[in-house]
């Protein structure tokens, strides 16, 4: 599941479709899109309740890792008693089964690893696949080869394996969040490095790098001047997929035991021992699962919508009904269509 | 307690147990070892006890009737002579292998030798070390000419001569590396591809590294020579290496084979049996077992702060073993400990409780005690765990344990490790954390095995595994326990293990926390449900499904 | 009189855009008669596509809005429900598009392209049927060995080859009408002249109208009865060809007129010049320089032992049709390319295997204008950092010298200096030929490759973008490689002429003379297919 | 073209060259003591030196690395006590934990791996090409929007949530389906796909959603192209330039990124054959890699590596028969 858009890439280089960017209009298309606006708020609530957790927490007058003895049946496994997974006044997303911890509280820290874990491997994939890339894109043969090479072997080596070995060579002092960021970070970047690539190369063909050339700049001054900014298209639509997938990579690797150390609460963790409470605690499941799902949703919405905001062919291309503009012209032409 | 092992006595479908039919197995763990020598028979053990028959087993029977060991191709449990230095045991008559030729003595003295090899490591360790000769023999393959201390002076009769003495060798005779195997039919590591039985089923087919096995009835296993195997079932069908839930969910459900499925090593977790709870039906189809075990907080005496007895009694009292519990599953998988020896009479059960918390703890004694011992401002330490999701050395139960501390002013730093890293580190001398939560069982239902290992002080390793994680070495203690050994009567032994638990218990090395329980599903054709404590399993040799 | 074949009424076609609406049509109004023929011309933008898609109602929900009325064949476009204009598609009025590359689809043969859209309006044609008409009129747009090209992909044709098709496309349906957008803009002229033939003959033989769609006033010359000028969405004249073309009664059509390169014309006023330069230092000297890409059996020898040499100050012009390696040439005058063979001596020194970073201090010596003006800008960087580009490498210039110095450049190529915060996109085609002209210009090179600058421009833009250059060369003293395939545009640049072929030089000399006494076959076949204004207005 | 081979065959052994002597890197420095783990619980000093002599963990890890490769090359011979076991030519040494052949582990396995992900991969075109088309189909209303997002949410969904959840719905609750419980095709082909049906469906979905969006952008790309007007000002209608023209286009880069994508899939059954507890190679190396069994984890990693290497060369070869403009480099 790598090259998301990596093949498609030769079309998107067709100088028009570059040709209506410019800062400015991107942002005005960019805001022209409710879903990008909605997306874009969705993310920003979570970030805010991630960063103001302990507030949120002292609000609420619980904390992460207290247990409510009291709350749970231990006869029955734990279940926490109450309806809705003991949802109370207290306890305003209700409890954790068998211990009893905040569920609230929990899903807010949780939000900090999870997020922190997303973001933080998806810029450290960015950035090692777009140094690659373009290196291997703009190298002499024994470069491109060599780092060929090693986009292949990443490509080739499955993440989880390394994970679990490599989370295990690691001092258990070490953060873990930090070093699931490193791990997820320096092993799956193979994709977007090829897509990187590809879509070098495809610009390196174009005249204006020549010209850049002419100038007598350094090749590295040429790729950061020229190539850079034509990367962003398609490495924004990677990296929408990057994100929302880190957050499941992050899950999984908690299901294999990797993931982030309890007690510190993340959604993956925290989905994957809550997976055997799906018929008596269902609540203990939906919570990070939903969680989950609308971040992954919202960062591949506002990626798209970046994207298509840096695309130009796109609006004339889509646009049926989406702006209002487009509705006012609509009902203008009545009939006529 | 014991009286809870009587709810599997009901035991599933009505009616009495018939021959026939195909009884499916769904388990965690592949059976990926089928050599008899390097089996570790601990607790486990099951499948291969159909095709592998023993000089002794274990009864199969409920609760703890089930502790007790009897003969098996031995006519008794073995006839102990020079202070239980020396073994002697005598075969049955009319004892078959599934190709029809006999079993003897020489095959069972071979068996052994074998096991000593080191392409055939892994079980346990007890015939190496009370063995004489045994610490450093490289097995038959490299020392042809065998262990002295093994004679066979016919082919009925062995006799075993061991460098102290050990009241305790019937319980060990019951291990497969008591199994007879034949000189002939031995491949060395190829073995186990085609192991010889010796039992009422024979191995069919085995695919996949053990994960699916098929065995069939062995002709020539006669019921009379056998009085503690059944084989109802035609057909044994073990399918494994499936997840806990789907096991659970399969068993719960019955589709199909799965009416007639057991499985000898997947627990309820507490989400399936809140779930199972609720349903009556589900709830008569669920067998409870014990099984000799106590998780508990372990310490380094020999490191600060913990040299001091009084922080490590503070600790004790301000145990909330409630959320311990809660941790570890809730009241249903597990009972709060405060003895080191489980509570099961066959080990020698003595209540006590030196530093009583409580059910949730008496964080003023502790803090008082801390006070004592100069710790009036409060005290950080850290507490060593595993990552692994398994209810006994998990994080949930390290987090509780530092809620609980904190109440007693103690600043709890956790410090959790990936299962195999936890392992090594902890049952290593020169890397073994100052505080961890840690778990022992017994290999049999006796005193010994539980508390030798842990106290014994020339039990210390330096090398390999240590398990005496305390250091221990109080010759007060490594007396009473050669003491015991010679004593070949078990109540009488057990007695005087119960006195000793109590006695090293005031030390205050180790923190018992709880026992665990296990709840057990069983499909709804399943008849003849037995537990015993022994292994706190369902006896797969006792079932029917007709 | 018969029923008009295409009446159009009032059309009026906007465009909803980020900047507002674009007004592309404004109450365009005229008619075409059966087998009648009529050329839309005018400048870049000035809407005639726009109309050319409106009669076949291609404008359909796409968000432009279409006012008035448009009947083909008494068909009424705007009304007609999807059935009827499917019809009418192909059926009545078939389309030529402008770009014979993506036009296409990539994936399919070209024999089944032409049969699926044949079946569409035969529906009783079984697939065997529709096949053969494909080949048949593949083979009546001149296709050689029909019957197998059928089978090739369109990647395997060449450009001529692919509009062709597209015309066979267009004949497969019969239709009464043929609408061809600038069917010949990106062929060279022998292959322009081929097909400007076989639309001829093709309306001779079916008696169908044509609706030729053009910048170029002698292709429409030479190939309608009727003219109507375009400008800004509007009709401002419409008139037959010869009367139109002889006596222009609009000032605008007058100008488009003047702007048409004549190839029989000399390069005004420059003999006096070169005569005072005649001595001059030779600046670049090739010696059997050659270019082969690929390997093995793939390998292509694109410029093959070519000899060339620019004095300081002198125009070298180069022509030759498409392919014929003047681009990779030119490339490698200014070592964008390494040659694989040869020689290149700058001032002397040889430059041809110098790596990219020995190059560096010629770099602002040697500089290039590119054949495509959207490409050759970075459309996410304003103009004026494109500009500045050589100007920040150097290094010598602090930043207020380097903006008063782009400015200075845009002023001089005719550019509003406050333009240096704009965008590529925000420019016209001939604007940014300009933009590459000020870049190339701004380290004061001595040498500048200009790699077919005007091709894409309507004439009037590249009569100015021709002045411009012949400007700054007086003014500055450089040198120019001027490559085009349009023989009369090279003609009022060139100082001396190289003819290529397959790679090779075929012909070299002074311009005039090249013009006026062609040696080799081959240039006197590409002189002989510049179609010509002069005929027709002699004609008049 | 048959140079172009032997050059990707090259470049695929070197990679999985690289990737053994990672795997064996990091598993040297990484806990864990295989001979401590063979040698069970409670095991002695004495007996564990001499386990580690019998697995050759007392040889400096170049040296192992060095046996293993001679094994890849050669072959090795094994004691198994009673006599000798000759372990052909590609032998990647016996398991750590009970002296099989590791080349006979996988081969005993590969089938369930290979039936898990050949049908994933069928599924998930037929399901991701499906919705992408039919989002096309009906873009711009209701059930493009419902698609798109049903496909993100398929994204976002680990398979051990997606898996355990279908396992409840169809296998004990509904009982539609057997708990899958794997079945060689050989054996019985219908069983063997009832029982495959859900591990199918639950991976099939994440991948899906991933091809349902690049189908549908990639069609959407293909519909703005030139040749698709050509089409539509012949009076083609909509629906034969979607199916046609279209999908034609998006199917080529499809087809390419579903060969590259086969190999991590390989990778990527991991976690559906430890949910469903179907016997393949993916659940053999998460309990290798829990147990220390080097050899096995080198082999199947090297395997993995293998499958997608070989895929890709699969895929870009498959695209540039697709699409003929493309050239094999
Ligand atoms: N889809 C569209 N959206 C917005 N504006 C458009 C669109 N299509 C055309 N236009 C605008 O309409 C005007 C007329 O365009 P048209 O393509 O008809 O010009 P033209 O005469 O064919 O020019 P050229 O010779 O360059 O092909 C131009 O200003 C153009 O920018
Ligand atoms: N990078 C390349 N790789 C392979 N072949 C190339 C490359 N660049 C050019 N060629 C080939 O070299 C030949 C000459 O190409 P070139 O671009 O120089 O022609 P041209 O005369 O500029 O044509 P046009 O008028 O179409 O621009 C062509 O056959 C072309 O296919
Ligand atoms: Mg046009
Ligand atoms: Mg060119």
């Amino acid at each position: 599941m790598t090259d998301l858009i990596g093949t498609k890439e030769p079309e998107a280089v067709t100088p028009n479709g570059a040709a209506a960017s410019g800062a400015r209009q991107v942002w005005r298309r960019l805001r022209a899109r409710k879903s990008a606006l909605v997306a874009a708020a969705v993310l920003g609530l979570l970030v805010l309740l991630a960063l103001g957790a302990p507030l949120l927490a002292a609000l609420e007058g619980q904390d992460a890792n207290t247990y409510h003895d009291a709350l749970v049946d231990s006869a029955r496994g734990g279940v926490p008693t109450g309806s809705l997974g003991g949802i109370s006044a207290d306890h305003w997303l209700g409890v954790e089964p068998g211990t009893g911890r905040d569920l609230f509280v929990r899903l807010l820290y949780g939000a900090r690893v999870s997020l922190m874990v997303a973001v933080g491997a998806t810029l450290v994939q960015v950035l090692v696949a777009v140094t690659v890339g373009l290196a291997a894109a703009l190298g002499n043969r024994f470069v491109e080869g060599l780092l060929n090479g090693v986009t292949e072997v990443m490509i080739a080596m499955p993440l989880l394996v390394f994970a679990v070995a490599l989370t295990a060579v690691v001092p258990p002092d070490f953060p873990r969040p930090a070093l699931l960021v490193v791990v997820i970070g320096l092993v799956a970047w193979g994709g977007l490095a090829r897509v990187v690539r590809a879509q070098a190369l495809g610009l390196k063909k174009l005249d204006y790098v020549s010209a850049a050339r002419l100038a007598g700049g350094s090749t590295w001054r040429v790729a950061r001047r020229e190539l850079l900014p034509g990367l962003a298209a398609p490495v924004l639509t990677y990296v929408a997929y990057l994100l929302s997938n880190n957050i499941v990579l992050e899950a999984s690797m908690s299901f294999l035991g990797v993931g982030v150390k309890p007690p510190t609460p993340s959604w993956g963790q925290m989905l994957s021992s809550a997976t055997t409470w799906f018929r008596t605690d269902p609540m203990y499941v939906v919570l990070p699962a939903l969680m989950l799902l609308v971040t992954s949703l919202a960062f591949t919405v506002l990626g798209d919508a970046v994207r298509i905001a840096l695309d130009p062919r796109e609006k004339s291309r889509l646009g049926v009904g989406r702006s209002k503009k487009r509705r006012a012209a609509k009902k203008v032409k009545g009939g006529a269509a | 307690g014991p009286e809870k092992s009587g709810d599997s006595k009901g035991s599933g479908a009505d009616g009495a147990p018939q021959k026939g039919g195909t009884l499916t197995v769904l388990n965690r763990q592949p059976q990926k070892q089928f050599d008899p020598a390097r089996l570790y028979t601990s607790g486990g053990g099951n499948v291969p006890s159909l095709v592998f028959r023993t000089l002794t087993t274990r009864h199969r029977a409920n609760g703890a009737e089930g502790t007790k060991v009897v003969p098996d191709l031995a006519t008794d449990t073995g006839r102990p002579s020079d202070d239980a230095k020396t073994w002697t045991f005598t075969l049955k008559d009319g004892l078959k292998y599934e190709d029809g030729s006999p079993i003897t003595t020489a095959d069972i003295k071979y068996g052994i030798e074998r096991s000593f090899a080191p392409e055939l490591s892994g079980g346990a360790p007890y015939l190496r070390d009370w063995l004489v000769g045994g610490e450093n023999y490289q097995g038959i393959y490299k020392e042809k000419k065998g262990l002295d201390s093994i004679e066979t002076p016919d082919a009925k009769t062995i006799v075993f001569h061991l460098r102290k003495p050990e009241g305790d060798f019937p319980y060990v005779a019951t291990q497969t590396q008591f199994a007879p195997v034949p000189k002939a039919k031995d491949t060395g590591a190829k073995y186990a591809e085609h192991p010889v039985s010796s039992g009422p089923y024979k191995v069919v087919k085995n695919v996949n590294d053990g994960e699916h096995l098929t065995l069939d009835r062995n002709p020539n296993w006669s019921e009379e020579t056998d009085k503690e195997r059944h084989a109802y079932p035609d057909t044994i069908d073990v399918q494994a290496g499936l997840n806990s839930a789907v096991i659970n969910q399969r068993l719960s459900t019955g589709q199909g084979a799965d009416a007639a499925a057991i499985t000898t090593d997947n627990n309820l977790g507490p989400a399936e049996l809140a779930q199972v709870t609720g349903d009556k039906k589900l709830a008569s189809r669920v067998g409870t077992g014990h099984f000799g075990y106590t998780n508990y907080l372990a310490f380094n005496p020999k490191a600060k702060p913990f040299d001091n007895p009084k922080v490590r009694q503070a600790i004790a009292y301000a145990i909330n073993r409630t959320s311990v519990v809660n941790a570890a599953g809730g009241s249903s998988l597990a009972e709060p400990a405060t003895t080191f020896l489980p509570n099961q009479k066959s080990f020698g059960y003595t209540p006590y409780d030196h530093f009583p918390a409580g059910a949730t703890g008496n964080p003023e004694k502790a803090k008082e005690l801390l006070k004592e011992a100069g710790y009036e401002n409060g005290l950080e330490i850290t507490l060593t765990h595993s990552t692994a999701q398994d209810f006994e050395t998990s994080p949930e139960i390290a987090t509780a344990i530092q809620a609980a501390l904190k109440q007693a002013g103690i600043t709890v730093k956790l410090q959790g490790l990936e299962f195999n890293d936890y392992d090594e580190k902890v049952h290593k001398l020169s890397t073994q954390p100052d505080l961890f939560l840690a778990h022992w069982g017994a290999d049999w239902p006796s005193g010994g095995p539980f508390l030798a290992p842990i106290f014994d002080g020339r039990q210390i390793v330096k090398d390999a595994s240590n398990y005496n994680t305390a250091q221990l070495d109080d010759s007060k203690v490594n007396d009473e326990i050669d003491a015991i050994n010679k004593l070949t009567d078990h109540a009488e032994a057990a007695k005087r293990w119960g006195a000793l638990d109590r006695t090293v218990g005031e030390q205050a090395l180790t923190v018992p926390l709880f026992h665990p329980v296990y709840k057990r599903l069983y499909g709804k054709d399943v008849k003849n449900v037995v537990i015993s404590d022994w292994t706190g399993v369902l006896d797969i040799s006792q079932v029917s499904v007709k | 009189m018969t029923e008009p074949l295409v009446k159009v009424t009032d059309l009026a076609v906007t465009f909803p855009t980020d900047d507002g609406r674009v007004r592309a049509v404004d109450g365009l109004s005229f008619e075409l008669a059966p087998g009648g023929a009529l050329a839309l011309v005018g400048e870049s933008g000035s809407g005639k596509s726009t109309v050319a898609f409106g009669l076949l109602g291609l404008h359909r929900s796409t968000g432009a809005e279409v006012t008035g009325g448009i009947e083909v064949a008494g068909h009424d476009v705007l009304a007609a429900d999807e059935a009827e204009l499917r019809q009418v598609r192909g059926g009545v009025a078939a389309m030529v598009f402008q770009d014979p590359l993506s036009s296409l689809d990539p994936y399919q043969a070209i024999g089944d392209q032409i049969a699926e859209v044949h079946r569409v309006h035969r529906r009783d044609a079984s697939r065997r049927a529709a096949r053969d008409r494909a080949v048949e009129v593949l083979d009546r747009v001149g296709i050689p060995d029909a019957a197998r090209r059928a089978r090739s992909r369109p990647h395997e044709f060449s450009g001529g080859m692919r509009q062709r098709a597209l015309i066979a496309m267009a004949l497969a349906c019969e239709p009464r009408l043929l609408i061809a957008d600038e069917p010949t803009t990106a062929l060279d002229v022998t292959v322009q002249a081929q097909i400007l033939d076989l639309l001829r003959d093709l309306r001779a033989e079916t008696g169908m109208g044509l609706i030729l769609v053009t910048h170029d006033l002698g292709v429409a010359a030479d190939s309608v009865d009727d003219l109507l000028v375009m400008k800004n969405g509007r009709a401002v004249e419409r008139g037959p060809v010869r009367a139109l073309l002889d006596s222009p009664a609009e000032t605008y059509t007058r100008d488009l007129l003047a702007a048409v390169p004549r190839i029989n014309v000399r390069r005004p006023g420059v003999p006096e010049q070169r005569a005072e330069r005649t001595d001059d230092t030779v600046l670049l000297e090739a010696k059997g320089l050659t270019r082969r890409f690929g390997r093995g059996k793939r390998a292509v020898t694109a410029v093959d032992d070519v000899s060339l040499t620019v004095r300081a100050g002198e125009t070298v012009g180069v022509v030759g049709e498409s392919g014929s390696g003047k681009t990779t040439l030119g490339r490698m005058l200014v070592r964008l390319l390494e040659p694989t063979g040869g020689e290149l001596r700058y001032e002397g020194r040889d430059i041809g295997g110098l790596s990219d970073r020995g190059l560096r201090p010629f770099r602002s010596e040697l500089q290039m204008v590119f054949q495509d003006p959207v490409s050759s800008l970075n459309p996410r960087r304003s103009i004026g950092e494109s500009i500045a580009d050589p100007l920040r490498v150097a290094g010598r210039l602090g930043d207020a010298e380097i903006t008063a110095r782009v400015r200075d450049l845009l002023e001089r190529v005719g550019l509003d200096p406050g333009a240096y915060h704009r965008y590529p996109h925000e420019f016209s085609g001939g604007q940014r030929q300009r933009v590459g002209i000020a870049r190339a210009l701004a380290p004061e090179p001595k040498l500048i490759v200009c790699d077919e600058p005007v091709s894409a421009l309507d004439v009037t833009t590249q009569a100015q973008v021709v002045r411009l250059l012949g400007e700054l060369q007086r003014d500055l003293g450089l040198a120019l490689v001027f490559i085009a395939h349009d023989l009369a545009v090279v003609r009022q640049v060139s100082d001396r002429l190289v003819v290529m072929r397959g790679g090779r030089i075929v012909e070299e000399g002074p311009a005039d003379a090249v013009y006026e006494k062609p040696q080799h076959p081959y240039t006197q076949g590409l002189l002989a297919a510049v179609p010509r204004l002069e005929q027709a207005e002699a004609a008049a | 073209m048959s140079l172009y081979f032997l050059r990707r065959a090259l470049g695929a052994v070197l990679v999985l060259l690289v990737i053994s002597v990672v795997v064996y890197a990091i598993f040297y420095v990484a806990p864990g003591d295989p001979a401590k783990l063979a040698c069970g619980p409670r095991c002695n000093p004495e007996q564990l030196r001499q386990v580690r002599e019998q697995l050759g963990l007392n040889d400096p890890v170049y040296v192992q690395y060095w046996h293993f490769l001679q094994g890849i090359f050669v072959g090795h011979d094994y004691s198994t006590g009673t006599g000798t076991m000759h372990c052909d030519a590609p032998c990647f040494g016996l398991s750590y934990q009970n002296n099989q052949q590791v080349t006979d582990l996988i081969a005993e396995r590969l089938p369930a791996t290979l039936s898990l992900s050949v049908g994933v991969v069928v599924l998930w075109l037929l399901l991701g090409v499906g919705i992408g088309l039919l989002a096309v189909v009906r873009r711009g209303g209701l059930l493009e929007r419902a698609l798109i997002w049903l496909s993100l949410a398929g994204t976002a969904t680990p398979v051990f949530v997606s898996g355990l959840a279908l396992m409840m719905l169809f296998c004990a609750y509904l009982e539609w389906l057997p708990f899958p419980s794997y079945v060689p095709l050989t054996d019985d082909p219908e069983q063997w796909a009832w029982n495959m049906l859900l591990p199918w469906v639950t991976l099939a979905l994440l991948g899906a959603s991933i091809y349902a969006r690049m189908t549908r952008s990639s069609m959407l790309e293909t519909l703005a192209e030139d040749h698709v007007r050509t089409f539509r000002a012949y009076g083609v209608s909509e629906r034969a330039i979607i199916g046609k023209h279209a999908l034609r286009g998006a199917v080529a880069p499809i087809v390419a990124m579903t060969a590259a994508d086969f190999g991590s899939l390989i990778g990527g059954t991991m976690l559906t054959e430890t949910m469903f507890g179907l016997p393949g190679v993916g659940q053999m190396l998460v309990r290798s890699v829990q147990t220390v069994d080097l050899p096995v984890v080198v082999a199947v990693v090297m395997l993995i590596g293998a499958a997608v290497v070989v895929a890709n060369i699969i895929g870009d070869t498959l695209y540039a028969l697709a699409d003929r403009r493309v050239a094999l480099r």
